[in-house]
């Protein structure tokens, strides 16, 4: 529903307080299962998400091996407390197709032909959810796949950018501004969201989706502001393994 | 991997390095596009488009039902698409699979988002009666880029859909007592009439392989593929809808090439479009 | 529902214009998918269907094999779209029933024996449903085994026959009157359907259901008139097939 | 195949070539028929078939329900069979497939087309209230003959059914206020009364293996036979709904046959049905 | 639903006339069918219970096999017309929990390493359903069992026991009395339910459940009860064996 | 079975023998617990529990619906546990099964038997609207004893659940006009305010290997053991609830040792669980 909202203001400070360019708030802890081969808790403003990565393992079916390579599932899933209205439990059209993007963006990293006929499974749950739920299951996913020593390319990370303004009563945009990371608020009453994530060594884009609407020049900004923030949560990625490592260097 | 694919992806990927492809086409052309519509008898709204081999069905059904609560002023519409098992040796029947369910997505959003369908005009009585649209896609013959196929039929189907007042004029007036408002509906609608639409973005398909990018990949073509793009882009040029889709990857120059092929291609199609619709 | 519709006039014409043994117009053609082994478009009245077969192939999974003949699946669906109110998609039980009784009707007909461990899979798909869509489909399925090469003792056909006249207010049914091929109307408010598939060559009879109340002596002129209209169908199968047959050969 | 199937079945048509059936029956003889009603105190009427060996149990639940919109005048019946594992080792749990969905259907057309339950005598408010009429069919013990053991199953039960119109006369006074008419019914239905329903049509299965036909095929025969057909025959001897089944055929003078067989073996177990109901 | 129900007076008579130690009325019949390897029929009250073992045979599918012992499957399932409010056909979460516990029950009792990677499915069907039909339809299953054949350490055996009195208008309870094999009222207005299956050699318990609220002395006393019950139930299953065994042996 | 279970079965079973656990602890001790609550912004009530290394988050969500025919003043609950293949290698994604529908009924009876809700403050309109409790669990991290986890994060999330009054107020106003009893309970009820709940009943499980009963058993004791049983206790040391699972027996008297460990245990527990809610 769309209605007059003003998203950011004449100095452009946004509703939240937050700068054009500037993302929420990250935590990020690696190694926080006991059960599973690799995992990572990760809060992303009020998103509040699990990964657990399970394997190289026999994959079962065995009509389901690749002979070549490792498949990799990748499977979101939605806490049925996790959002405002009680979502039913199991696996609905959205989150099978986040699935399918994420997997095919983890496929890319992942050095899958170390493994052949092995299934790799990265079980990401969302617990508690405020817009960009995607980008933040596959930024755990990717530091739970390295928490678990999958061998990888590199560490696949996620964010999105997106455009907001004022959306007048009879459904007109006006002002849009391109910004960093929309809120929950800028998710509803936005105009254009762009989730992406990237190889942060390379830059190589794993996983694009585009909603709304952007002009050419929109695009190229939102893209250019999507990137810098995924390379800044590359580093808090890379600070929870060093720290799991070292605490687990002096602990154990 | 048996060895015959590993002979045709050789083959491709040849032909790609010297700027070819195994049907002739250039690398930024179309196949054959025909559409046609008001193919179902049965449906409000129908169309028939074929991308050279690949054969697409779109039909709309339209029925009175109950808005959401958060939006009682607004129509309701919901896309499925049914990769049947007519279509290829690999289609399997039974509940749609992640494939299906990507394409019925992206084909959903891209009409969604733009606000092709006017819902505010789809409501009958405030908070009480609305009109339900039911974009169903089948897919006839597959041979590549069924995100194009499947959304040029849904655009083609939807643009002709006549909203069937006449034959629900029947159902209504019993609650005239109950909701006078519905009285006003009923005498400006005499008559099954156009559903109320906006210019639509238009869908063009990408992919990649041997570092070499296609537009409208054919079956062969996706089948040793990468990496695909699907961006839709309005009749200014802007951008309205884009999914990437397997398991490669595009650099940002490849993807900002792609958008000024898709703005290109893209009117081509819009005009194939309206002529197939009248306009 | 029923009311006293007149379905038949007092000499005997139907009320869209059609004499008592007299057949919907049949258009049929071969050979209209690509990627399917073999397949068949065909309108009757206002139904339109498609047929598509594919195999012998492999029957999977590996314990539906029989290892005498293959298996032969068809799969009856309807579009959400070919009925009046929009079907759900999938599978409902009528449509499973028919899948069964088509399946059992081609399987008569085919050379299973030729293919142990094999299976056949005939997918027919209604696009547009006016009364009689069985009878289409089948007979749609019978063009399309022929087009994929399937080697058959005889390309099964399938049309029905009925019962109308006026039904009363009150229930009561007059007048009966047997006739070939009930149309929408007549399939609504008649009083006895009776589909049935035969092989041409031989008469047998492949496929039978009958609802409704027919004497004796109805039933016997019904199943007259309907393998009458069956043999007048296969020669629309015969001459799509030689047509495409034709064509390919000028063609190619 | 295994070889202890294929001697039974050279077993059985070597019989069946001089004329006779494994347990010594006439080709056009029945197994003896046991029919009880009244069985199961929850339901609202019951009954338990034995045909030889199989067995089979039919429960009638009748419930307070609302009309479909376009017969809004009248009950509405739905008919499910259930081949649960208890009746055989071939049975798997899960939802029902083909065979109990064949079964379901055909027992139901042949209720439903001759309208045995007089569906206007079930409405309560028309447009409002209706009763929905349930009949579920279990298989307990299998050896051949479902469609008919089932048939006489559902009819004995309904035939004996009560609607309980004293256990819900309270959820339908506080809606007199609202709906006037419902006095007339409530006034005139003080007690639980006999289901209304008319004459039934009686079903006979017959079954073909080495060209000989056989009426109510034990499972023996069913494992081996060609071809099915079911003919249901009303009082007057005319035809009331036919089912082929299996994939073998009939030529048209076996179909005639059989016709006449079904009516003289329907007069038969017409008769035991009225004894069994007690008229 | 609870009310102001009496269900026992002061001199320990129930509502149905019982003692508070008095069994239902129980009917137990072995080799009722013709096509299970082993079966039962018991009217317990007003309950009505088939039950039918199939097997030891090979477990499908064959992942589900134990290489060292038979797998029990037990299926509890209510006909859609054995309740007051017509029962949706299939399994519900609380025939599958049944399921559960009955299966756990039973493979205690059997000899399953008599038959690796076999399976043993008992079908327990309730035809008619008047509280404490698990209990009803175990004791069948071990008649069951025991007709086909199955080698067991013991035949087993359920029954409950419960605690009435009466529940005033406001909800509070009062007078309780523990009493054996509670019945549809009991069940629906007691105040605490306590079914157990016993190995009866033995006395080893297999079974164990409970709802409400008993204090350690009532339950100790709950528990004796049910015992003694099973005790009794016991006896009648052997005689139904025995029956049968003469019987046959007589026929035949 | 491989050779290293068997190993481990040994160790453990002669560990037991000497009246010791793998991990150190005395037969009847539980491992360390840690229960925290209002972690879900999006829950109305919310809690984390650990016990050793399992780990189980339950979500309380309210919702407005309609009470059931038979009890109209009444709110309803409904409890889902979920078993997501986060938690083990050994849980697969799909439909629940035994074991998660297992759970989530003895945690529902163990709430709904000893009516831990008030579910007659939970009506809003007799007959019209209540107040709808989901509890919803979800295995995080598993290591054995999910019975004892999965109870103590429902009760830990019900105990701190706030009724949602005021984002519902607006949708309810509207009725005032038609149900002016509502106006009362809006009155009253002018914030969200704690669900209205009593004294909870505490499971703890005990498991049965080598003869040996322990508390709490892990995952490593759970995979070796015979029989588990859980106990649920109230405050008066009484019994609410037990479920005996696994393939193997009791004898009397264990089960009347079991009853007393639990008692004494449940104290220990129902002090934790009370500390951390802050009461």
């Amino acid at each position: 529903m769309k209605s007059d909202k003003q998203l950011i203001d004449e100095t452009g400070i946004r509703s939240d307080g937050r700068k054009p360019d500037e993302l929420r708030n990250v935590i990020i802890k690696a190694g926080v299962l006991h059960r599973a081969d690799g995992s990572c808790y990760l809060e992303w403003g009020g998103n509040k998400v699990i990964a657990a990565v399970y394997g190289p393992r026999e994959a079962i079916p065995r009509h389901s091996q690749n002979s070549l390579r490792a498949i990799v599932n990748a499977r979101y899933n939605m806490a049925a407390f996790s959002v405002d209205d009680r979502k039913r439990p199991g696996p609905d059209r959205r989150s099978r197709e986040i699935s399918k993007v994420i997997s095919e963006a983890l496929e890319k990293v992942i050095l899958t032909d170390y493994y052949p006929r092995a299934a790799i499974d990265v079980n990401i749950e969302v617990l508690n959810a405020e817009a960009g739920t995607r980008c933040a299951g596959l930024t755990a996913a990717g530091v739970a796949l390295a928490d678990a020593g999958i061998p990888l390319k590199d560490i696949p990370v996620a964010c999105a950018a997106g455009k907001i303004g004022a959306t007048e009563e009879d459904g007109t945009f006006t002002g849009g501004h391109v910004v960093l990371d929309l809120g929950k608020e800028e998710d509803n009453f936005g105009n254009a969201d762009l989730p992406i994530a990237i190889a942060p060594r390379t830059n190589e884009i794993l996983l694009l989706q585009m909603d709304g609407h952007l002009s050419s020049d929109e695009f190229e900004r939102a893209l250019d502001y999507a990137i810098k923030g995924c390379h800044d949560i590359s580093k808090l990625q890379k600070e929870a393994l060093l720290k799991k490592y070292n605490v687990s260097e002096g602990d154990e | 991997m048996t060895i015959s694919p590993v002979i045709k992806k050789d083959y491709l990927n040849q032909l790609a390095s010297d700027g070819k492809r195994a049907d002739g086409r250039k690398m930024n052309e179309y196949r054959p596009i025909v559409i046609e519509t008001d193919i179902i008898g049965k449906a409000e709204g129908s169309a028939r488009v074929t991308i050279g081999n690949t054969q697409v069905v779109a039909g709309i059904k339209m029925a009175i039902g109950t808005p959401y609560p958060d939006t009682p002023n607004q129509g309701v519409m919901s896309t499925a698409a049914e990769l049947i098992p007519l279509a290829s040796p690999d289609f399997e029947a039974g509940p749609p699979r992640e494939n299906a369910i990507e394409i019925s997505r992206v084909v959903d959003r891209g009409i969604r988002e733009s606000d092709v369908i006017k819902f505010d005009e789809l409501c009958i009585i405030p908070g009480e009666k609305i009109w339900l649209c039911f974009i169903d896609i089948h897919i006839i013959d597959y041979d590549g880029n069924l995100f194009d196929a499947s959304s040029l039929a849904a655009l083609a189907a939807l643009l002709t859909t006549k909203v069937p007042i006449e034959q629900h004029r029947e159902s209504l007036e019993p609650l005239i007592e109950k909701f006078p408002d519905i009285q006003t509906y009923l005498d400006t609608h005499q008559n099954d009439y156009p559903l109320p639409v906006r210019e639509p973005p238009i869908s063009c398909t990408f992919a990649k392989f041997n570092n070499t990018i296609v537009v409208d990949p054919a079956l062969d073509e996706e089948e040793i593929a990468d990496v695909r793009l699907t961006v839709a882009t309005d009749e200014k040029g802007d951008i309205r809808a884009m999914q990437k889709g397997l398991n490669g990857s595009f650099s940002v120059e490849e993807i900002k090439n792609i958008i000024k092929e898709a703005v290109i291609n893209g009117k081509e199609l819009r005009i194939k479009l309206k002529e197939s619709i009248g306009r």
